[in-house]
Parts: structure tokens; sequence; C-alpha cells
């Protein structure tokens, strides 16, 4: 369980993939304008990561590794497509704000990283673990940027207005400048975060 | 090497028609749904603009736009029964952010029956104003940018911040906007009176 | 069902096409290299993400293969692709284990400064444009050219002037003993027992020594004549322990009148050097 | 007459007032000199003595083979005590014989020789065997300089009478009190090197000298082309560069010397030397130098033995506030070394000792570079200090050769006029040798 | 404990008493005449805009260094350069705390961010504007008509405005005179109008004449290089001729000139080459007249120094010939080994 | 649309960076140095030209009549993958000049958000196969754009005081968020 849950956790912050491996960025900056629109997309991105690593860690052994790349790409891309008919079916609404950024969940760098350095190796169930804890660090992240730029750029969380009627909504936050500002300072925070755990750790060594 | 060409074909063809299978099997349950969808909201919108219309049927060709900013991308007659009702215009210009596009109903009596802004790329909180329905330009009438229009007269004038309210520090969007319903309006009309000039008015 | 048949046949025959003609390009533009990159290449996620500023996992990989690039910079990978280049490359584990050691101990209250110093504050400045700052003009300027330039954080200018190195963490990489102006920090066996003079000062006059620095070494080769083994030789005005032959029998440290003696103990020197303190 | 100039350039203070009307003293007695053997650039050279010795006055004591060498003399009649390492001008240890003087006179001085009538080798022996370097730099051996290789004729001779550094006053008084001396140099030298003119490169500022000069060509030099040029006062009119340029139009192309553009550039001592060395048969074993700045009480323009100690002048030649000095430099505000006592020899090379008051020495701390570009409208050599400063920061050696790191002739005038106080050439300095270091490098790996 | 009072120093010794600070005191003076001459148009208003930008900049900066941990050096004077620009390009009835949000964006967003002063590659002041711009670009578009006051019946539309939206140059001459600005509305009068500077417009850059004497001073005391405003204007001149506008008109309207003599000038964020200021100041010249004649905005003056400030990086690569450069003579030696 | 409108706006309006956040992984990661980006940027050109040459027909001409609309995704970036591979197999072994300029940047490519979304536009716009290469190439040379400004910036960062809590990443986002600043003048240059 123990081995289970390291796995899990070191995609939300220590190995955060967005945040600390600077990859699979577009996404992040692009749809984050609204809170609804990053929860879409995290849990897009989380469904086909989950499923991808799951199926290659599943087939791992049948995969000639002159072919590896062309088939995990078969894979990414039927899983995407998937996820994209049916939110352009059932949740049409958020499928037009994203556009184009759900087809493009396939060549997410975060997918095939993960795919190819740990699903192509590793037993089913860890991959999925694996998955699980990328695909939340990349929504968690995607839920703060949103949160932030929503909040402040339109007064509102969800498309529900929550700032009073006297505050004006920087636009800035929404427009592209916001979008890449707010992400540096996340990925400040993060950096920090994860200085403060490292010296913590350094501490408890101590310590003990 | 021949073996090997064939060892890689093999492993691809047998992944990809797993893929696909299991891909057009997630297809046909969602294509009904994805393009009623579309059906449907088209329906809902011309519906919106003639709430008496029990038909409507596409017009093909013969609609074309004399303004060059102004291009007409589809056209339906509304009718109830036999009776004609008027005609919906889907048409586009250019505006601040890209694109617009707008279905403008006119009636048989050349009034504009009502505009709905179908596609708008305009800045959040300046033209895209024109789609927020909270957004009034009469806020006593609690009248939308759109939403001023219904009722107009064709041959009115329709000059922005004269005759057209433009929204707030979006004049390049309001005109934009505004010259869509103007066109389709002539046109609308035009094709009325060549067509349906028996209708039941 | 007429879709899935549709999609199954079209996309197969695609598929197919593409993977024989991978297969067939494969050989037939076979390029000859290196194999070590190969190696590396294989052991990189092959994700292509650009994010290690290499064009691409080939690129990058070919820069590791020739040493050019650190093995750490593969984010996708993480640490686990970082230590496997890291077993490709090998390290160098052949050069013998050294940790570099101060050859000063003029702290700020013994050793005396010219005068107020003013210009950029490098221990490579001072030195060019004013011969350094002390009266004693061997000795540690103390502006920490070496610190700046340590990439292990091994260094650390101390509230009395000096650099101190954390031996822990110095991995006797050199960059200090060759960035220092005044060539006074020298690579010392980490294992080795034996003694070391924490004085450069290569004045041949007892009374400069004495005016420039209290702890300075006087010349007065009392730890040369009292070394039993009779290892200590004065190199350039400096005396210098020949370390094949030193039992660290820490007579020498007893003798020095200025202390300038430290025994380099096998057993501690990864956590301490003892200075002197035999006399203590 | 006009006046010629460069681009570029700062007008710092002058502050010449105070020592300028003050006529040359000269000093014999002396308690002890520290002639360092090495004064000139170019290969070291070996003292001829031992402690214990006694020397004469014009004595030679130390020399080498070599071509880049110039022998050394001793400047007192004594008895030679000591042979050791000692601080000297530039801040640095170096090899130095002491002697103390006995009382008396005695000195050897060479046979006379006339210089238009010797050969032009037994010219250029005389000149090597005098010790003379050039006293208004680098200490460059002179009778290097004066034989060119045979495919570089050298055209001009130029004095350079400019002495743009604020406070020193010495060339001026040089000029004014023998200017005879200093024409025959430029006679000599022409003849020489073959040169067909010769320039006095004057700063207006010191235009009362035009007509004494005037006076003297027509006296000692009436058959030659020798005229004196006015140049504007701004620093660094001096540098041999800016004056040929000034004077020539012609710029001394990267990496080359004056004489690529057919010039000799000497300072005024320099010439009189010369002609001393000719016409007395002395060497060099004085030196000219003006003593002033705000902690100075008596300014004054010296001549004094070489290797005289800076302390030895106070307070009997020279009166000092000892609470007011805040430095103390070797040569003028610009380019001069401070040094940190006053046991420093006064070398042959040495053209002031300036004891500047804490309101000259004014300290700032460095600024951020705020980009004013202020260093590069200075900048004599049309460098860009600012963008050398942030490659040289950014550890970029290749580039900071491009901009022109081994161009810099560390004049010092960015830094004069950096708002931000950045100190521009000490950085410079430390790039210089880097980037040579650099290129030892690579020339190293190309030539395996 | 040095051995005696003397300072250890590299040469040169002395320096001339120019230092940053008093630098930007005269940026300071030079902007005094039109600062005064906004107050004067526009009333308490722009008077309280000055003092509150001014003020932001000069406490966002100090609390960020000291937050950081870092020196403050308020004292350079630089962040109320900042400030003050921000309000000067600011429209006369914007609400306070828009301009200390504008204020505050400049110095911790676009200066602080960057390594404070000299650091910066874009110029503070315009990313403070461009970012008001783009939040609230109402407020940031409402003019008001001078001597007036400041209130919903005083609003109006600026010269540039007027020819954007289709108006003519006699329109602007009427506009003039309605609002008892000027006496004639022929052509001469309305251009002496804007030369004076009785115009709308953001508080500070009405006064083309004002500007000039603060051109003037600034070149005077040699604090700037006439090189980039001359060559910002004169292409804008050209380039608003050969797309058919009326170039003295360009010239006397909007921004440009409040730009090109204040902030295309800005030391951190322009190049410090000659050859550079040189294309830095077309280029910015050039960007500004396409905007004004295609883009969205009626004044491009902003956009127009932001661009080139993205490329003025390798503007500082135009190096002036060193002194005795030669020209490496690589082909020929390569000819010769062959 | 004409071409040139098409062209502007995909290099400045809707820069495929600033504006539309495409590509920021190569973005981030290769705008080091002005060489890198032009490299970069070069081998981006090529490979939109190719893949919208090879995608649009495959769009138009085969999947839309046999109604396989739906597989666009898949087909697309498996025929974009393969073809990089083959052009850089060719590149390497046959004209190795070029390969070592811009051929060692392919790789990277493949997995770079804008040419599969290039080709998503090019049908999604309704673009006809010429205005589909003007606008591949638009895009690609906005992408160059945007990397050669960063490089530009970064150059200046080098040696900057910049706040410890900014230094790597974030200072880079600033820096693009500044550019994106100025890049917003551009929007409405075309209505
Ligand atoms: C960030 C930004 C976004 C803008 N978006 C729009 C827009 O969506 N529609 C529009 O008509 N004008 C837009 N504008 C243009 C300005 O508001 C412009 O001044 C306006 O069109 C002039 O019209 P007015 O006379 O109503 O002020 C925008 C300006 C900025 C700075
Ligand atoms: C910045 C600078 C300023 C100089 N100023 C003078 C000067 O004022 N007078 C002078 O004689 N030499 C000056 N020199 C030295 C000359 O460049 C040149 O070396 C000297 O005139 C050559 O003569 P010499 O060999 O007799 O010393 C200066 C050098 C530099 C680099
Ligand atoms: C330095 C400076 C830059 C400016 N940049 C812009 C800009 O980029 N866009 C803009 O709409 N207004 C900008 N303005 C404001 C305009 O100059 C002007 O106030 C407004 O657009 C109307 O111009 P008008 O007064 O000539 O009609 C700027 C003002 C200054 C002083
Ligand atoms: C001539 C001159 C022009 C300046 N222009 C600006 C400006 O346009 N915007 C600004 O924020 N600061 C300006 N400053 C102030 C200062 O340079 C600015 O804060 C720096 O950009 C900070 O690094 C100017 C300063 C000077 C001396
Ligand atoms: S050891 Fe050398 S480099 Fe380090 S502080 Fe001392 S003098 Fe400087
Ligand atoms: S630079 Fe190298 S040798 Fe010096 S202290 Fe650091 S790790 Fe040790
Ligand atoms: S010191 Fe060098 S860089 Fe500075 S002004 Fe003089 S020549 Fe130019
Ligand atoms: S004078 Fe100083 S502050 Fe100005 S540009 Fe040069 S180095 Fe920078
Ligand atoms: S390039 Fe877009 S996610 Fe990596």
């Amino acid at each position: 369980m123990n081995r289970m849950w390291k796995i899990f956790v070191k995609g939300l912050v220590a190995e955060n993939p967005l945040l600390m491996l600077m990859i699979g960025l577009c996404s992040s900056v692009a749809v984050t304008s609204s809170v609804s629109n990053g929860i879409g997309m995290g849990l897009a991105m989380t469904f086909v990561i989950v499923f991808a690593e799951f199926v290659i860690s599943l087939f791992r052994k049948l995969i000639p590794s002159d072919a590896r790349i062309p088939i995990f790409i078969i894979v990414i891309a039927a899983f995407t497509t998937m996820v994209d008919l049916s939110m352009q079916a059932y949740f049409p609404a958020l499928s037009k704000s994203m556009g184009v950024f759900i087809p493009l969940i396939v060549v997410n760098c975060i997918i095939m990283g993960r795919v190819e350095a740990f699903a192509s190796k590793e037993k089913p169930l860890d991959a999925v673990v694996d998955a699980l804890g990328m695909g939340l660090g990349y929504t968690w992240v995607l839920i703060g940027i949103a949160t932030l730029r929503e909040l402040l750029g339109n007064g509102s969380l969800m498309g529900a207005r929550i700032m009073p009627e006297s505050f004006q909504p920087i636009l800035f936050f929404t427009l592209p400048p916001g979008g890449f500002m707010v992400f540096a300072l996340f990925i400040s925070l993060n950096l920090w975060l994860k200085r403060k755990m490292a010296a913590n750790a350094v501490v408890a060594k101590e310590a003990a | 090497m021949k073996k090997d060409i064939l060892r890689l074909g093999i492993a691809l063809a047998l992944f990809a028609a797993g893929a696909c299978a299991a891909l057009a099997v997630v297809y046909t349950v969602t294509e009904p749904t994805i393009a009623g969808l579309e059906r449907e909201q088209l329906k809902a919108s011309l519906q919106d603009l003639f709430p008496d219309a029990d038909s409507f049927d596409a017009i093909e060709g013969g609609l074309e736009s004399s303004v060059p900013g102004v291009t007409v991308t589809g056209a339906w007659k509304a009718g109830r029964g036999d009776a004609t009702l008027g005609v919906a215009i889907k048409a586009s210009a250019s505006s601040y952010g890209g694109d617009a596009v707008m279905l403008v109903g006119v009636s048989t009596d050349r009034r504009i029956a009502g505009a709905r802004v179908m596609t708008l790329s305009d800045t959040p909180g300046l033209g895209a104003n024109a789609v927020n329905p909270a957004y009034f330009v009469d806020k006593t009438a609690k009248k939308t940018f759109p939403g001023q229009f219904a009722g107009k007269l064709i041959n009115d004038a329709f000059e922005v911040k004269n005759d057209v309210v433009a929204i707030s520090a979006s004049t390049i969007t309001s005109k934009a906007l505004t010259s869509i319903v103007k066109e389709a309006g002539l046109v609308g009309s035009a094709w009325l009176e060549g067509n349906a000039s028996g209708g039941t008015r | 069902m007429n879709v899935i048949l549709i999609t199954l046949g079209f996309s197969a025959a695609l598929a197919f096409i593409l993977g024989a003609a991978l297969g067939f390009f494969k050989e037939k533009f076979k390029v000859e290299r290196d194999p070590k990159i190969d190696q590396v290449r294989d052991a990189l996620p092959g994700v292509n993400c650009g994010g290690c500023g290499y064009p691409g996992c080939d690129g990058y990989a070919e820069a590791v293969a020739k040493g050019d690039a650190p093995v750490t910079k593969c984010a996708p990978g993480g640490k686990a692709v970082a230590d496997a280049l890291g077993g490709l490359m090998g390290v160098n584990a052949s050069s013998e284990d050294t940790v570099a050691v101060l050859l000063c101990h003029g702290t700020k209250d013994v050793a005396p400064v010219k005068g107020e110093y003013v210009g950029v504050k490098t221990c490579r400045a001072a030195k060019l444009s004013s011969g350094g700052t002390k009266l004693c003009p061997y000795g540690c300027l103390g502006y920490g050219d070496c610190v700046s330039v340590c990439q292990f954080d091994a260094l650390n200018m101390g509230e009395d002037g000096l650099p101190h190195v954390d031996y822990e963490k110095c991995t006797g990489c050199g960059m200090c003993i060759k960035e220092c102006p005044q060539q006074i920090l020298s690579s010392v066996p980490r294992a080795r027992k034996g003694s070391v003079v924490l004085c450069s000062n290569r004045a041949v006059v007892k009374a400069t020594v004495m005016k420039s620095c209290k702890v300075g070494c006087i010349k007065c080769e009392a730890c040369v004549r009292a070394c039993p083994e009779q290892c200590i030789t004065m190199v350039n005005g400096v005396p210098v322990t020949d370390y094949s032959k030193c039992t660290s029998c820490g007579i020498c440290v007893q003798k020095c009148p200025t202390k300038c003696y430290k025994l380099v103990q096998a057993d501690v020197f990864g956590d301490e050097i003892v200075s002197g303190d035999t006399t203590d | 007459m006009s006046t010629k100039t460069f681009k570029g350039g700062a007008h710092p203070p002058e502050r010449k007032d105070r020592s300028a009307s003050s006529p040359i003293e000269v000093l014999r007695n002396v308690t002890q000199v520290v002639i360092p053997v090495n004064q000139h650039f170019g290969a070291p050279i070996q003292p001829l003595v031992k402690v214990g010795d006694q020397v004469k006055r014009g004595q030679k004591i130390a020399d080498a083979d070599g071509r880049m060498t110039v022998p050394l003399h001793a400047s007192v009649y004594g008895t030679v005590k000591k042979i050791e390492p000692r601080m000297q001008a530039n801040n640095l240890e170096g090899l130095a014989i002491v002697i103390e003087p006995l009382p008396g006179d005695e000195a050897v001085f060479m046979p006379t020789l006339d210089p238009f009538s010797c050969s032009r080798e037994e010219a250029l022996a005389r000149v090597r065997e005098a010790g003379i370097i050039g006293v208004g730099g680098a200490g460059f051996p002179a009778h290097v300089k004066f034989a060119p290789p045979p495919n570089k004729p050298i055209e001009y001779v130029i004095a350079n009478a400019a002495e743009c550094e604020p406070f020193l006053t010495i060339d001026e008084r040089v000029m004014e009190e023998s200017p005879e001396d200093f024409i025959d140099g430029i006679a000599i030298v022409m003849r020489i090197t073959g040169a067909t003119k010769g320039v006095v490169g004057l700063e207006d500022n010191k235009i009362h000298l035009v007509p004494i000069l005037e006076k003297a060509i027509g006296q000692k030099a009436s058959g030659l082309d020798i005229v004196v040029q006015l140049l504007r006062t701004k620093y660094p009119q001096g540098g041999e560069k800016m004056l040929i340029t000034a004077v020539t139009g012609r710029e001394v192309p990267s990496g080359g010397l004056p004489m690529d553009v057919a010039c000799v550039v000497s300072n005024v001592g320099t010439l009189k030397a010369v002609s001393e060395a000719f016409r007395k048969g002395k060497p060099v074993i004085d030196t000219g130098l003006t003593v002033t700045g705000g902690a100075c009480e008596t300014p004054k323009n010296l001549f004094v033995p070489v290797g005289m100690l800076v302390q030895d002048l106070f307070p009997d030649v020279v009166r000092y506030d000892e609470k007011k000095l805040r430095r103390l430099v070797m040569g003028g505000p610009m380019m001069g070394p401070a040094v940190p006592s006053m046991q420093v020899p006064i070398q042959k090379n040495t053209s002031g000792v300036l004891l500047m008051d804490a309101a000259e020495a004014k300290v700032y701390e460095e600024g951020p570079c705020i980009r004013c570009g202020r260093c590069m409208r200075a900048c004599s050599c049309r460098l860009s200090p600012a963008l050398l400063n942030v490659a040289l920061k950014a550890g970029d050696l290749d580039e900071a050769e491009r901009i022109g790191a081994l161009d810099c002739i560390e004049c010092g005038t960015c830094s004069f006029v950096c708002p931000s106080h950045i100190q521009l050439v000490q950085r410079f300095r430390i790039g210089k040798q880097l980037v040579r270091a650099k290129k030892q490098k690579e020339a190293q790996r190309a030539g395996k | 404990m040095p051995a005696n009072n003397l300072l250890l120093s590299s040469s040169p010794h002395v320096y001339t008493g120019v230092t940053p600070q008093k630098l930007m005191l005269s940026v300071i003076i030079a902007l005094t005449p039109v600062s005064v001459y906004g107050v004067v148009l526009y009333g308490l208003p722009a008077l309280l805009a000055i003092v509150v930008s001014i003020a932001t900049a000069v406490a966002s900066e100090a609390a960020f260094r000291a937050v950081t941990k870092q020196d403050v050096r308020i004292g350079d004077l630089s962040a109320v350069v900042t400030g003050l620009l921000v309000a000067l390009i600011s429209p006369p009835s914007i609400p306070l705390w828009m301009v200390a949000m504008g204020s505050f964006a400049a110095i911790v967003l676009a200066k602080e961010f960057f390594g404070g002063l000299g650091a910066n590659p874009f110029n503070p002041a315009l990313i403070g504007r461009a970012i008001l711009l783009m939040s609230f670009p109402a407020a940031m578009t409402t003019w008001h008509v001078p001597f007036q006051g400041i209130s919903d019946a005083t609003t109006g539309a600026t010269p540039l405005n007027i020819v954007k939206m289709g108006g003519t140059i006699a329109d602007v001459g009427q506009g003039f005179v309605a609002n008892g600005l000027a006496t004639a509305s022929d052509y001469g009068s309305t251009l002496w109008t804007l030369f004076v500077g009785n115009r709308g417009g953001c508080i500070g850059e009405s006064s083309i004449l004002l500007i000039l004497v603060g051109f003037v001073f600034l070149l005077a005391i040699r604090a700037i290089s006439f090189i980039t405003p001359v060559a910002m204007v004169g292409t804008a001149f050209v380039a608003s001729w050969a797309l058919g506008m009326d170039p003295v008109y360009g010239a006397l309207s909007g921004g440009i000139l409040f730009g090109a003599v204040f902030m295309a000038t800005d030391y951190s964020s322009s190049p410090v080459t000659p050859l550079g200021k040189a294309i830095f100041g077309a280029g910015a010249g050039l960007v500004t007249v396409i905007i004004r004649r295609f883009g969205g905005y009626p004044e491009g003056v902003t956009y127009g120094i932001l661009m080139m400030n993205a490329v003025a990086p390798f503007m500082d690569k135009l190096r002036v010939k060193k002194y005795g450069f030669v020209a490496p003579a690589k082909p020929a030696a390569k000819e010769a080994a062959k | 649309m004409n071409l040139a409108k098409i062209f502007i706006s995909a290099l400045l309006i809707d820069n495929i960076v600033l504006m539309r956040f495409l590509a920021l992984c190569p973005f981030i990661g290769m705008s080091i140095d002005v060489s890198k980006s032009v490299g970069m940027g070069l081998a981006v050109t090529f490979v939109t030209v190719i893949a919208t040459v090879v995608t649009w027909p495959l769009y138009t001409f085969v999947l839309l009549p046999l109604n396989l609309t739906f597989l666009k995704i898949l087909v697309f970036i498996l025929v974009i993958a393969s073809l990089v591979q083959l052009v850089e197999f060719y590149l390497k072994k046959n004209v190795p000049g070029l390969y070592a300029s811009m051929g060692i940047y392919l790789p990277l490519i493949t997995t770079n958000c804008a040419i599969l979304a290039v080709t998503f536009d090019n049908i999604s716009k309704g673009f006809n196969l010429i205005e589909s290469v003007v606008y591949a190439v638009g895009v690609a040379l906005g992408f160059m754009l945007s990397l050669v400004l960063l490089a530009g910036v970064r150059d200046r960062l080098k040696t900057a005081p910049i706040p410890k809590f900014l230094q790597g990443t974030p200072i880079l986002f600033a820096s693009t968020s500044l550019l994106a600043v100025a890049f917003m003048g551009f929007s409405g240059l075309i209505k």
C-alpha cells in the first residue's frame, strides 16, 4: 500500500507534470480561463492517461520495441477520440469552449512520457496508480490556475458570480498575458513548496 | 529485413484494428447524439425567432449579400401550414476578434423578426457583451444588443450610435453586428418579395 | 456495423503500410554512429519533448554520450533515467578521492589588511588592482571567488573572513583550486594521514611575516628539526610534508610556535580537522 | 592654429593650477634608494652587484641579454645593503636593490656621442645602454620602439606632450624649463627612426608653451619638419592611439602598434632622457614627477633619484596633512595605481605622487547598470563598455573578445563617467586576462 | 583594522558627480511642465491620479524589495519616474484604484520581477498602461474635454479617435471650436490648438509645446540621446504620409511625441548602441502608424514601443565599429590556404 | 479570406504561442539562443507544411467520403509521426548538411501541438489547400518569431538579478506574459 501511495503522490508536487517537469504545458494556460474548463480538461486528460497506461501496461510484452512509439500513439489517440466524441455528445458547451485542446491531448507530452517511462515497464495496477497521480497532479494545477483567473478576471467561479457587484473584473487575467503570468506564479509557488518540503525532510532527518 | 517489415506492419495493424474497433463502437453510440444536438440547436434558434412557425425549410441558392463585408451562409423559410411567416438568414461578417455569425429573422411585413448571435469571438467584457444575456443596451426596457433589432423596419436607418445603441466601448463589434442584421434584412425581404409575395399577411 | 467494418479495414491497412514502411526505411537509411549514443538513447524515454534544451532525445543522447551534457536533464525520465545514464556514462572511479583544503588560517583578527579596499569585491580583482588587501601578500583575500565557483555548495565564507570547506559535500572537483588567484587551496587526499601547514607565506624573513600576520609561518624550521621521520622540508619558504613518510605523530603540531599545523587524520577527516588541539 | 582631437573622451577636473607654476626642484640627498630591478616592460634582468658592493652614481647594476631588456643604473653613490623582494609601485612584490648613499658624489657616465654622426646601430645601442624606457606609459624599452622592422617605415615622431591626466604638470614644466633638450630628443629620434615629420602634440590648456617650443625648434632643429600641434584638452588625449588619430587621422589597427601606421610616440620625459643620453652620456637615474593632491600642502614638481621612497619626500621636501590623506596614488588619478603605504619606490616611469583628500577620493558604492549609455559615448576606443561588462558578467569570453575586450586601453574614462560607479575598467582588466588565457588555450589546442 | 587609513582602489580614482538619482530627477524636472499643464486642463482628479500613482509605485517597489530581502533603493527615484509616467499616460478620469493598480503592475510585474532598475526588458510604465487597457478598456478609453472638469457630461472623443472612427480633421477643428478650445476651425488653427495642447487625451500627452521643452532640457543635460525620438517621430511621419494619413496631424495628436521623448528613451528597455537606438525608434514609429492605420486602437504608441522592447536585445549587437577595427581577413586566408 | 490576411493573422494576431498557448514545450525548451530558435522554427515550418499537404487531401478525399471523419485525430497523428520519422531518416542519410542544421529538431516536432493544431484548423476553418499551406507557414513563422524574441529576452535575463523565487522557468513565463502584452497590440489589426 505504502508503495502505491508513493507512486501516487509523486505526481502531485514533487514530480508534478506541469510545474516540475514542464511538459504538457499548452493546455494549462489555454483552458484555464474558467474553472469548468479546467475541470473538464483535467478529467479528460486523467481519463486518457489512466486508460492509456493501463492498456499499454497490459500489452507491454506484446509490443515490438521498434514500433512502440506508433503503437503508443494509436492507443492514446483512440482514447482521446473517445473523450472527444463523448464530450461533444454529452457536454456540448464545454466541448465547444475547449475547442481544439481536447483533440490535442493526443500529443500531450505527459501521456507519452509516462507511457514510455512507466507503463511500458511496470504492472498494470501500478501503471493505473501512476496515471491517477499524474492526472490528478495535472488537474489540481489546472483548477488552481483557473480559480485565480476566473475569480479575478471574471468575478465568478464555475460561471457563478461570487465577487461583489462593485468588483470590476480585471480582464488581464482572462487574456493570454494573464494566463502566462499566473502560470509563472504557480510554478514559483510549487518550487517554493518543494524546497520547503525538502527542508522539512532534512529537519526531520536531523531530528531522527 | 523482410521479416522486420512484416513484423512491424502486422503489430501496428493489429493495434490499429483493435483501437479503431473500439472507436467505431463509441462513434456509433455518440454520433446520433452529436448530430441531433446540432440540428436541435438550429431548430431551437429558428423557433425562437419565429415562435409560431411549424416548419422550417432550407432555401438553396439565390441569396447573395450585396455588400462585400457580409456573407450569407444559409437561409430557412419559416412556415405555418402553407403560409410563409418569414425567412431566417444566417450571415457572417468580420468583427473585432474574428468572424461573427448571426441568425436574423425577417418577417413578411419587412421587419426584423429577431436576431441572435451564433458565434462571436470578441473580447469578454466588451464586444462579447453582445451575447451576454445580462448585458442591456437599454437598461430600463431590458433590451440586449441583438434584442433591440426586433421589430425594426428593414428600411429604417441602421446608423450605430444614432439609430442603434452601441455596446459601450465596442463600436467595432456593434458596427459589424449591425451590418449583418441590416444586410440579412435586405436579402431576406428581397427573397420574400420574389418568392412569397402571396403570403398570408 | 458497416462503420465498424470500414474503420477496421481502413485503419488496419493504413497502419500496416506505415509499419512496413517504418521497418523498411529503418534498415535502408541506417546511419553508423557511436553505439554509446544508442545505449544512451535507449535509456531515454523517447518523448522528444525538448525540455532538456537539446533537439529531442537523440540530440540529448548524443550530447550525453559525448560527455557534453549532464545526465540529469531529462524531465520526463526523472531520477530513474538520470541514474541509468549515470551508470552508462560511468563515474570517474579511478581518480583518488581528494578534498580542498585552505592553506591559510589568517583570519580577520590575526591577519590585518593594508587599507580599506573599495574596488570590485572579488579576490581576483583585489589581487590585480592592489596586490591583495592584506599585509600578507600570500594569504586568503576572503572575497570568496572559490565559494562562487563551487558547484556543490561545499564552500562557505565564514565570519572569520576565510572560506570553510564542508568536507562532506566537497567532491574534490578542483574548481576552487583553479579559481583562487592566490593559489592557496590545495588538493589533499581525503583518506591520507599526515599534516598540513596552514600558511602559504613565502616571505623569507621572520620579521616580515610577523608584521603581516600573527599566525604565519615564521620560517623557524622547528618542525623540520623536530620531525622524527624527517619528512618535512622547506619548499619555497613553506614547510611541506611528505605524506608517504608521515606517521601523524603530531610532534610538528606541538612544536610550531604559531600553530600553523593541522593534522590530517584519516579517521576524522570527514568530520573535522584537528587543528593543533593536541597541545591545547 | 587649429585644435585637433578624437571622438569620445571626458573632462575630468584638471586641477593642474596648484603645481603648474612651481619650478622643478632637483633632489639629490636621500637616505636610501630602493631600486626595483625590473621597471621595464619585457624580459626580466638580473643584478650585477652583490650586497656590500660599492656603486657609483650611473653605474650599471643590473642587466641581461635579450632584446626586450634594458639595463638598470645606480641612482646614488653608495653601498648595496640588500637585494630582496620589495613592494613596487604596481602593488606587487619584486626584486629590488637597496642602496645606502655614501657621502660625496662619485659618478660614472658614458662618454658623449653625437647622435647625428654616429651610425644608427650605435645610436640604438646608446639608447639601450642609457636604460631608457617610456616614462609616459608602460615602460616599453625605447630602443625597441625606435627600431621597427624594415617593412614598417616610420613617418611621424610624435612627442606626447598632452599630459592629459589631471593634476600632473611635470611634462609641462620640463618643456618650459628645458625646451631645447626636449626638441633635441625629437630630432634624435627622427634621426634614428628615419622619420620625416616631428609633431609635438600639446593640449590647448598649455597654449602658452607654443612660442617657447617654436623658439626651441628654431634653435635646435631648424632644418627639420617639426611642428607644434594643439589638441583639445580632453582625457585621454595623451593615449597614444588617440594622439595618433588626432594628429594624423590614422587609426592604429586593432592588436597593432603605432608603427603599423608609421608613427612613433614618445613622452616628453623620454625624449629629454634621449637627448641627455647622447649629449651628457647620462643614463636614466633621475625621474621627474609632480607631487600634489588635496592633502598635499606644498605641491611641487621634482627631479628625484630613481628608487627614492615616497616616505622620504616628507616632511623635508613636501609637506602634507596626514589627517586629510585618504588615497595615495602613484601617477595620475585616472590611471595610476593606489598604493597602501608610503614605502613605495619612485620608479623611472612614475610621473606623480597624488595625495588625495577625502573629497577628491570620494567612495561610491557600485550600483546596477542603468544602461544610460554614457560609457558608450565616452569610450575613447568606441568600445561598448556596458555590453562588455554584461558579456564578462555572463562569462561569455567569446562575446567579450568580439566586443573588443583586448582593444580596451584601460583609460578609465568609462568608469569615470558611469553614474552607477561601476568599476568597469577593473573588471575589464580581469576580463582581458581571461580572454588572453582563453586565446592562449585555443592557440595551444590548435597547435596540437 | 587596516594598517593605515589609506583606501585601496582601482583607477580611476575620480568620478563625475552624475548619479542615477540625478538622472531620474532630471526626467522628473522635464516632466514637470506637462504634469502641471495636465492638472490645469483637468483639475484635481489629474493631480490625485499623479500623486496616487507615484505613491503606489514607490510603495510597491519598497515593499517588494523588502519582502524579497533585497536592498530597498527607492532613493534612486526611478520608481517615482515610472509612477509619474503611468499617471501621465492615463486618461484624466481614471479611477484612483485603477491607476494604483497600473503602477503596481508596472513596478512589480515589469520591473522588480526582472531584477529592478536597469534589468527590465520591457518599459514598466507602458506595461502598466497596456495591462490597464486590456483589463478596463472602457475606463481607459473614456476621454474628457479640457477645462470642464471630470463628469459624465464632459466626455468627448479625442482627436485621433474622431479620425479613426471616420471623421475628418475639419470635424476635429469644429469640435475644438464647439468646446471653446479654439476660435477658428481651419486647418492651421486646429494644428495650433493641438500644438499648444488644448485638447482631450491622456493627462500628460496633450501639449506638444511642453513636451518639446522637456525634450530640449533632457538633451541639454545629455540625459538622453536625440536619436531615438527623432527616428521615431520621423519614421511615423513618413509612414503616415505613405499610408495616406496627414503626417503633421498624426505627429501632433495622440501620444507619439510624449512616447518618443519620455518612453522610447527609457534606458533599460531600449538599446544602448546608437545604431540600435535609430532602428528602435524607427521600428516603434512604424508599428505605431500601422496600428493607428489598421489596428483595433486609435493609438499604437504603447504597442509600438513595447514591440520594439522585445526586439531591443538584438539591437545591442549592432555596435559601432570599434577604434582600429580591422575586418577579419578570413576568406582571403582560406583561399590562400587552398 | 485573402491569403495575406490568413498569413498575418496566423503570424501575429493569433500567434500560435503567445495568443493561442500552443507549442509551449518547445517554446520554453528551445528558446535558449537564437540559433536554436531558428533551427527549430525552420524545422517546424517544414513539417507543418508537409503535414498540411498530406493531411488535407487525406481528409478531403478519403476520410470525408468514407464518412470516417471521427478517425481524424488518430489518422493525422499517425501520419504526421511516421512522416516526420521518414523525413528524418531520409535527411540524415542523404542530406546530412541540412540534417545538421534543421533535421536534428525534427523528432521534437512529433509531439508538438502546433503541427496537429494546424492540421485540425485547416479543416475546421474550411481552408482550401493553398490557404491551408499559407496558414501553416504563417503559424510556423509565428512560432519562430516568438521563439526568437524570447531568446533575445533570455539573453538579458542571464545577467539580471532576478529575485530568487522567480529564477528559472517562472521568469520565462513572466517574460512570455509581457511579450504577449506587446502582441496584444496586434489584436484587431485585421477586421
Ligand atoms: C483589450 C481590448 C479589447 C477590445 N475588444 C474590443 C471588442 O471586442 N470589440 C470592439 O468593438 N472593440 C474592442 N476594443 C477596441 C476599443 O475599445 C476601441 O477603442 C473601441 O472600439 C472604440 O470604440 P468606442 O468609440 O466605442 O470607444 C478593444 C480594445 C482593447 C484594448
Ligand atoms: C589612457 C591613456 C592616457 C595616456 N596619457 C598620456 C599622457 O598624457 N602623456 C603621455 O606622455 N603618455 C600618456 N599615455 C601613454 C601613451 O599612450 C604612450 O604610451 C606614451 O606616450 C608613449 O611614450 P613613452 O614610450 O615615452 O612612454 C597614456 C596612455 C593611456 C592608455
Ligand atoms: C506614451 C503613450 C502611449 C500611448 N499608447 C497608446 C496605445 O498604444 N493605444 C492607445 O489606444 N492609446 C495610447 N495612448 C493614449 C493615446 O495617445 C490617446 O490618448 C488616445 O488614443 C487618443 O488619442 P488622441 O488624443 O490623439 O485622439 C498613449 C499615450 C501615450 C502618452
Ligand atoms: C530618460 C528616461 C526615460 C525613462 N522612461 C521611463 C519609462 O518610459 N517608463 C518607466 O517605467 N520608467 C522610465 N524611466 C525610469 C527608469 O529608467 C525606469 O524605472 C527603468 O526602466 C527601471 O529599470 C525613465 C528614465 C529615464 C532616465
Ligand atoms: S581561498 Fe582564494 S579564492 Fe577563496 S577567498 Fe581566499 S583568496 Fe579568494
Ligand atoms: S569547488 Fe570542488 S574542490 Fe572546491 S570545495 Fe567545491 S567541491 Fe570541493
Ligand atoms: S577603459 Fe576601455 S572600455 Fe573604458 S573607456 Fe577606456 S578604452 Fe573604453
Ligand atoms: S555608464 Fe554605467 S550605468 Fe551607464 S550604461 Fe555604462 S555601465 Fe551602465
Ligand atoms: S507542446 Fe503543447 S503540450 Fe507540449
